[in-house]
């Protein structure tokens, strides 16, 4: 490998003679039968450099490779050009092949003539002749490139997890009896998320809190895992293995460490009656100012609400509270919120999903009729610790004597969301069968399609058809106040066809539950540009692939968990939750990371110190050395964007792969006309 | 305020009164309107059921000439408002259908370049004037009158912008500017069955009936309207129903005619006289 | 004739063709995206005297049974209060689908007998073609006269009470522009021409 | 000057040379190729990790060595893999056009788009109209007339960052 180190020595291709070897990749006919890749070799043959050309049928495959190898070695070729499909989807193959052969992989240029070319022409004429110039760019910005090596940077063993749903918790548990520190972040006061708030879960109908529960004690209980609840991920820097993030901790004016969660301080609360409205309660009940979510919240840690606390709005209170609380002295109400630095090798992004707002569908009249709930509201509902104590009854107290449940509500529908969500006719049967375990109701389930594809799904449909629930396949057209017949007086109405059955229908219901969809979290835009990723058209972050890469994203070290990557139940959340910390751990237990090498670097006998490239860098990877006064840059920081090697006045700067004699090259020779 | 005034066939013949209320209405508002010159029949439902093309070239005539006059077009008729603005959609989004409606309109000596404002009445009183204008002109409140609005449904579907699709408010808060009590409707935007009332006067008459059933039943005095096929089946075939199914007698009248007389205009000039139902037992005492 | 009328269909009775004339009118290019929710069926006022409902209709259309869909009562009662299109989770037009099933009906001239609802469309149509103007009485007498001897002394009392309350126009109205108006609806006069065949039949 | 004189004979093709960030754009091309969405075959695409490493020396020196278009690919605003490198492009972008267009270099010979990963449609689209535009000014032929632009270029260079002197030497350099 001497020649590489004289290379680096000076700088670009000067000393020893360039030998290059150029590929032409038939790919099937996938290429070939629009570009005439025998014509495309034969006249790369006479280009400046050039020793062999030659075209193949599959370049990727084994054989493929290994005539790159063979021809390196016979033909003491020193530059590698390959002209196939997209170097997004096989560079690395062929920087392989090429270093297997004892030649430094950043010899080897791989240009697309698949999708930037036979793909995309009907002309096979011109088609041939834009390979032709491609390749000419390519053999010409060959020959000027530099061996180069990949540096490694070690990846740091701790894991940020992002939201503390049952997605959060199950990766963070793994993680932490993994033997892996692990920063566990929640916004709301409590983990425990959605599936906290649900009576039963389907097909087996255990109840959430029992399996729910103890995973969320465990979390609090790991010596592996930081808690912050009441908190917020502000700022994610750095790169895979070497996260830099900003948390925000929102106060919540009790010092976490010192409240016993006895709720003293509720009770004594100068509010008497509880009369705010109780968010974990979907709305359904009243908190005070001071209050816990729900009795087994995580941490059990009281929070005082500022926005309706006399003390914190006033100034003006008794204190009552603070009085119960007594030497435990947990309230502080200077609290302020602060930040808390950490730094991470990965992240498993597990935020979750919002539930669609029903006021969007007006003719359900969600908002109007006070009977027509939403599915999350009758989980509350139905639930032994919700505010009826697990009596469905009607606000009028009444038992009803018929409930509907609408499916679809807010899915599959352009107004709203198009998308199915997946859980809502399994949750729709769930709930049916407990209305029908609760009360005398005529239950009806009014679906469009029935989808009951899981493990043991078909079955517990089966199970609900036969406790006699309705099933009416029709998407409800209605739900009004407007009696006809004495049975509808006074109740409400809903108006569908029967499909099956080819007429329209007029149901009474006293209840109706609308089965509301999932949709991406409103700030779903916000966390996926601090994290670097990107969403699918309906606003959920997407998988680098959905087959082959289904838990990571687009940024190395980043991967996803539960309904944030799009509608999922719990046990598809909880396996995924699994698959992104595995993913995690195999980048921690390996131990270190291979970057890129093409980043930026600085000419110092060129650089006048003007300061410009600083400003430029989005990653503060670029500072200036007083003494020497010159700019220098931390190879470890730097991303290779090379928006400063584009800045900077005195061409001082350069980027590794991307040298402006390189690049400026490539144009020149891909602008030649061929004929 | 200036607009070019498209009565439609119906405000000449069984809808009179419709504009007979309506012109006097926008006079007291300083409104200015001057009837669209040798405008023709928009087409409404029947047309687009024989040929689509020629229907939406007819109404694109009334547009062409419109443009013309460039000032905003008044629809007081809820099938005109809709098939203008239909028209108007169907030539800009369906590039084929614009370019055969522009052709024919230019083999008629026509042009439309597309620069026409379709509005309807209750649209500019309610969001244009406003209801605190409209609140400062009324001398008469239409104190313990008990209205139930019915907006039909052409007027509120597809391609009208300016209400609630589906609970629409705007006559609701209008009559409420008048001093009138809005009774509880829940058919508000129901269709009337348009045609149906003299083609298939079995199933036509019943959606009537139940129209009328639900007002009466919300304790209505009177139902108030914007469409004349509305206020025509409402109002012409209650002794029928009657006869067929029991008595729902209710007055039907349009909105425009709750306006005149709450500003104090002359019941005379209000073209009450022409409804079949008389409306006047109803307004006795609260007018 | 027997109480027992075969409900099976075949193959051979579905034209193929026929979703894909319906498709190419505007407005009605979404056909084909119908999951049969029965959205449309629900809101409809006159579904309930349907003999197919609309979202049948719509299943049978996609499925090519033309003589199912031409001669049903559906797309003769649809009045075009367009509840259906604003509601639909697919965005399908299915006003417009029933016109065009409307204008289809009428051109090939296979529309129920004893439905009037064809033969006002076409006089109105005839009608506004000539005078550029509908006077309602008119087209109603013209109607009944061609229909409904019966109708027309039921509503006779309704006329009287028109011309009482002076809602009666006892001329036909017209627009000074007729020649003009021929012009414009001159040119793609197939279909016009078209109507007036499925008059004759 | 208006080229438009010298309208080309028969069958004429512009050139336009395309510059596409690796994240957005250049994937959204290669989408556009897996969707086999057909385009005009005028267009030779260069990659770069990032709008922002977009030099306007690079669009320069493409019209200097025969180009008819230049075409700049990065992602939407916002959407940067590199946080903000396509602001910088679009800074250095609205100085560069000015320029060009006291060079007498219509403006629709020079586009920068913003193309996400998922839209390949757009590549296509823009492309073909791009295409179209340049094809109906006709070409440019800088080449032929290098040698009295290369005076005006070098001043031009003076006026972008000051960089003057280097980018002309180096100019040179590049085209040995």
């Amino acid at each position: 490998m001497s020649h590489h180190d004289h290379e680096q020595k000076n700088g670009t291709h000067g000393a020893e003679e360039v030998r290059i070897g150029v590929y032409v990749c038939h790919c099937g006919s996938n290429i070939a039968s629009m570009v005439d890749v025998e014509a495309v070799a034969k006249f790369a043959k006479d280009l400046p450099g050039v020793v062999l050309s030659r075209d193949y049928k599959y370049m990727c495959s084994d054989p493929g490779q290994e005539l790159i190898a063979q021809d390196i070695k016979e033909h003491k070729l020193n530059r590698i050009v390959v002209a196939a499909c997209s170097p997004l989807l096989h560079e690395h193959t062929f920087r392989n092949a090429t270093k297997r052969a004892g030649l430094n992989p950043y010899f080897m240029h791989m240009v697309s003539i698949r999708e930037h070319a036979s793909w995309v022409h009907t002309d096979r004429a011109a088609c041939t002749i834009k390979a032709k110039e491609i390749l000419h760019g390519a053999i010409a910005r060959v020959a000027l490139h530099k061996a180069l090596e990949k540096a490694k940077v070690d990846v740091n063993p701790a894991v940020l997890v992002v939201g503390g749903g049952i997605a959060g918790i199950h990766s963070a548990l793994t993680l932490a009896n993994a033997g892996k520190k692990v920063y566990l972040v929640e916004r709301d006061a409590t983990i425990g998320g959605h599936m906290a708030r649900f009576d039963k879960t389907f097909p087996t109908m255990d109840c959430a809190a029992c399996i729910l529960t103890p995973k969320m004690s465990a979390v609090r209980s790991h010596p592996n895992i930081t808690l912050w609840t009441w908190s917020e991920v502000v700022k994610v820097d750095g790169y895979v293995g070497n996260f830099k993030v900003k948390v925000k901790r929102n106060p919540r004016y009790i010092n976490e460490d010192l409240c016993v969660g006895c709720m003293e301080c509720i009770k004594a609360c100068v509010f008497k009656e509880p009369k705010f409205t109780d968010e974990f309660n979907q709305g359904l009940s009243k908190r005070k100012p001071v209050y816990i979510p729900f009795p087994q919240a995580v941490p059990p840690v009281v929070v005082v609400d500022p926005a309706t606390c006399l003390k914190l709005k006033t100034g003006k209170c008794k204190q009552t509270c603070v009085e119960a609380c007594g030497e435990r002295k947990a309230f502080d109400f200077e609290q302020k919120e602060k930040f808390e630095e950490i730094q991470v090798g990965t992240v498993i992004v597990s935020t979750g999903f919002k539930t669609v707002d029903p006021h969007k569908l007006p003719l359900y009249g969600y908002g109007i009729h006070p009977e027509v709930y939403t599915a999350l509201e009758i989980e509350r509902l139905i639930n032994a610790s919700g505010p009826t104590g697990g009596h469905l009854v009607t606000k009028k107290h009444e038992e009803p004597k018929s409930v509907a449940i609408i499916h679809c509500v807010g899915s599959r529908d352009e107004h709203t969301n198009k998308w199915c969500s997946r859980v809502c006719c399994m949750y729709s049967l769930k709930l049916a069968h407990m209305i029908k375990a609760h009360t005398k109701a005529q239950v009806y389930n009014f679906y469009i399609d029935m989808r009951a594809a899981g493990k043991g799904y078909e079955e517990f449909y089966n199970r609900v058809l036969e406790e006699g629930v309705n099933f009416v396949r029709g998407r409800v057209a209605e739900v009004t106040d407007w009696a006809m017949t004495p049975e509808e007086e006074g109740r409400l109405v809903l108006r569908v066809e029967d499909t099956l059955a080819g007429f329209v229908r007029r149901i009474p219901a006293d209840m109706v539950i609308l089965a509301t969809g999932l949709e991406p979290q409103p700030d779903a835009q916000d966390v996926r540009r601090m994290f670097n990723m990107s969403c699918s058209t309906e606003g959920f972050f997407l998988e680098r692939h959905p087959k082959l890469a289904p838990v990571n994203t687009p940024t190395d070290g980043i991967f996803l968990a539960g309904a944030c990557q799009g509608p999922k139940d719990i046990p598809d959340t909880v396996a995924q939750a699994g698959a992104a910390a595995a993913e995690a751990l195999a980048l921690i237990d390996k131990g270190h990371v291979e970057i890129e090498p093409n980043t930026a670097f600085v000419v110092e006998e060129e650089c006048s110190g003007c300061k410009t490239c600083i400003s430029m860098c989005p990653y503060t990877a670029i500072t200036r050395d007083e003494v020497k006064k010159k700019a220098v840059i931390n190879p470890a920081m730097c991303k290779g964007c090379g928006t400063c090697v584009a800045a900077c006045p005195s061409g001082s700067i350069r980027q590794n792969l991307f040298e402006d004699v390189q690049v400026l090259t490539e144009i020149e020779e891909v602008l030649v006309r061929e004929s | 305020m200036r607009y070019s005034y498209f009565p439609g066939c119906s405000l000449k013949g069984t809808g009179k009164a419709y504009e007979e209320s309506l012109l006097p209405v926008l006079k007291a508002l300083d409104i200015e309107v001057h009837e669209l010159e040798d405008w023709n029949c928009c087409g409404a439902t029947a047309y687009m059921a024989v040929d689509e093309s020629a229907a939406l070239k007819l109404s694109a005539r009334n547009l062409a000439i419109a443009e013309k006059a460039k000032d905003e077009v008044l629809a007081p008729c809820s099938a005109c408002y809709l098939v203008l603005r239909k028209t108007q959609k169907y030539i800009q989004e369906y590039p084929k259908v614009g370019g055969e409606v522009r052709q024919a309109l230019q083999n008629a000596g026509l042009e439309y370049s597309g620069n026409v404002e379709v509005k309807h009445p209750l649209d500019i009183l309610v969001n244009k004037v406003g209801l605190d204008a409209i609140k400062k002109r009324v001398k008469k409140p239409l104190t313990g009158l008990k209205v139930a609005t019915y907006y039909g449904c052409q007027i509120v579907r597809p391609y009208s912008a300016f209400d609630n699709q589906a609970r629409p408010v705007a006559m609701d808060k209008l009559m409420e500017a008048l001093g009138a009590t809005v009774v509880h409707y829940p058919l508000k935007t129901r269709c009337c069955g348009g045609s149906l009332t003299g083609t298939i006067s079995d199933v036509g008459l019943r959606l009537v009936y139940i129209l009328l059933k639900e007002a009466r039943k919300n304790g209505a005095d009177i139902i108030t309207t914007l469409c004349p096929l509305c206020q025509f089946n409402l109002d012409a075939f209650q002794d029928q129903i009657k006869s067929r199914y029991d008595d729902v007698t209710t007055p039907v009248v349009y909105f425009t005619q709750l306006m005149g007389l709450a500003f104090g205009i002359p019941e005379s000039e209000l073209g009450l006289k022409r409804n079949i139902v008389p409306a006047e037992p109803a307004l006795a005492g609260k007018v | 004739m027997s109480p027992f009328k075969q409900q099976i269909r075949y193959e051979s009775q579905r034209d193929l063709r026929f979703a894909d004339e319906i498709m190419a009118t505007p407005g009605c290019e979404d056909l084909g995206g119908c999951i049969q929710c029965g959205t449309c069926s629900g809101v409809c006022p006159l579904s309930i005297y349907m003999d197919h409902t609309p979202r049948n209709i719509i299943n049978l259309a996609r499925a090519g049974f033309k003589d199912d869909v031409l001669t049903s009562n559906t797309i003769w009662l649809c009045a075009s209060c367009y509840h259906c299109t604003v509601e639909c989770p697919k965005s399908i037009k299915i006003t417009d689908i029933m016109y065009a099933l409307k204008q289809r009906a009428i051109k090939d001239g296979v529309y129920r007998r004893g439905i009037p609802i064809p033969v006002l469309a076409r006089e109105f149509f005839n009608m506004v073609r000539r005078n550029g103007r509908v006077t309602e009485n008119w087209l109603a007498t013209i109607l009944y006269l061609k229909t409904d001897w019966l109708a027309m002394l039921k509503m006779g009392g309704l006329g009287l009470k028109l011309i009482r309350t002076g809602r009666f126009s006892f001329t036909m109205d017209h627009i000074e522009g007729r020649e003009q108006l021929r012009k414009l609806l001159e040119p793609s006069s197939n279909n016009n021409t078209s109507a007036s065949q499925g008059a004759k039949q | 000057m208006n080229h438009n004189d010298s309208k080309p004979q028969a069958p004429w093709e512009p050139r336009i040379l395309a510059i596409f960030c690796n994240w957005c754009t250049y994937t959204a091309a290669d989408l556009a190729g897996v969707s086999r969405m057909q385009y005009a075959h005028n267009v030779r695409i260069v990659r770069v990790m990032c709008s922002g490493r977009v030099d306007p020396q690079f669009v320069l020196d493409a019209f200097a060595r025969g180009a008819d278009g230049v075409l700049i690919g990065g992602c939407h605003p916002g959407d940067c893999h590199y946080i903000e490198g396509n602001y910088k492009a679009l800074r250095r972008s609205e100085m560069l056009k000015r320029m060009l267009s006291d060079m007498g270099i219509e403006d629709k010979r020079y586009r920068l788009e913003w193309i996400s990963a998922a839209e390949g449609d757009k590549v296509q689209r823009v492309i073909n109209e791009m295409t179209a535009d340049v094809k109906a000014l006709g070409p440019l032929n800088l080449p032929g007339r290098f040698k009295d632009w290369d005076k005006e270029i070098a001043e031009l260079e003076h006026a972008l960052n000051g960089k003057g002197g280097e980018c002309c030497s180096h100019a040179k350099e590049v085209s040995r």
